[in-house]
């Protein structure tokens, strides 16, 4: 069963792939994704954090959906899911994801499959912060949608 | 017995266009689907009909589930309405 | 330029993580691959841990060509190769690749191919500990050949 | 004034069998390349014979850089032999 956590604290990676991997002998990989908040390009208006809003009641269960659906695709022997909400400064995680399998294929498949899903399957919503105090609602790309397309439902 | 009421809610800027993140509604028989709660809901309030102005944009989930606007709906479930999602 | 150890003692993937980040505002995605040691499929020789060879005088530089190759390829913002040598135990960390990108999905390419080069580009040789004391070289795998061959030099 | 010997190094199996990690040699001027220098190498030793018995699965490096067989070699190499990599 994977660990999936919604929260508004920080996460710690070595922490969380030690807690994942103890007591496995049969892990041969592990795959990983951080996603942290991005400073905008110097073309673009500057973004001084984010707010992530969520839908409490239904967050948990469609993060638990998305794991469930790695591990069965690639009989991962190991997933953990974080998601931080609340507002997020610049350089901060986001989210994490974890993959742990017998070979490093399924573990880093698994770990691109579990990030392309969240992007569009997951109920957060980014509010970007900018230096006057102006917040905008970030909209959602379609680079996301065909990500996450690349593996069919 | 009346029917119990939807619970209805609204997330990012359906939220800040609708003035309120959740209200509890009895709508009318007649309305059957999340598209047809659409329609009544917009009456409401101008803030209504700012939040459901681009129906294009808004996504929809009955009880923690997506669903598409054809979806029935039946007294007591939790209606959500949001824009597309960007998190990760 | 990207940081490359080659190392006896164990690595810390927080530590490195926090290491290549410090200091980025500009990081969208972390990239993160793990190989530890495996324990023997039911079905084969059981095996209690292995010994890594290496060539001290070349593998520093061979992993240094593959990390610049990646950050040329994704144009990344950060680039971490680790790679132990000696005898590992059990379920012991062997190599840990991080990519650090503005991107995803650059971040998570990046990953793959580090890997997948290094498995068929860096002097290495895994010898494989059974518990009776007996030894046996570990053979090159195809698949490893075609997985670094997807990326064409 | 002779000419700088070759540093031969042999990794893995090719190390065992071989019964040594390193020597220094200075082969006759007609070993040009590293599969000539494959060839008088068996001959010098049971063992040198066994390390190279199966070329098709010998890889080589010159000066820490991957060769193919037809490499030149010239006074003063590093010349290393060794299996397929295996590392990761």
């Amino acid at each position: 069963m994977a660990k999936v956590n919604v929260q508004t604290q920080d996460f710690d990676i070595g922490a969380e792939t030690a807690a994942l991997t103890a007591g496995h002998t049969n892990i041969g990989g592990i795959g990983c994704f951080i996603g942290t908040v991005r400073a905008a390009p110097p073309d673009q208006r500057a973004i001084t954090a984010l707010t992530l809003e969520h839908y409490p009641a239904m967050t948990q269960r469609a993060l638990e959906k998305i794991a469930a659906e790695a591990e069965r695709r690639w009989s991962l022997l190991g997933c953990t899911v974080i998601h931080r909400h609340g507002r997020l400064e610049l350089g901060a995680n986001i989210v994490l994801v974890i993959a742990a399998a017998a070979h490093r294929q399924a573990a880093l498949d698994a770990a691109s499959f579990l990030i392309d899903w969240l992007k569009t399957k997951a109920p957060f919503w980014k509010q970007e912060h900018f230096l006057d105090g102006a917040t905008t609602w970030v909209e959602a790309k379609s680079t996301d949608a065909d990500a996450a397309a690349r593996w069919s439902d | 017995m009346n029917p119990a009421p939807l619970t209805i809610l609204y997330f990012a800027w359906l939220r800040e266009r609708a003035g309120r993140s959740e209200e509890q509604l009895t709508p009318p028989e007649t309305v059957r689907t999340i598209a047809d709660l659409i329609t009544w809901l917009s009456q409401r309030s101008a803030g209504h009909a700012a939040a459901f102005a681009h129906t294009a944009t808004i996504r929809c989930a009955i009880n923690q589930e997506f669903c598409d606007p054809s979806a029935a709906i039946k007294p007591g479930d939790e209606i959500a309405f949001f824009p597309p999602v960007t998190g990760g």
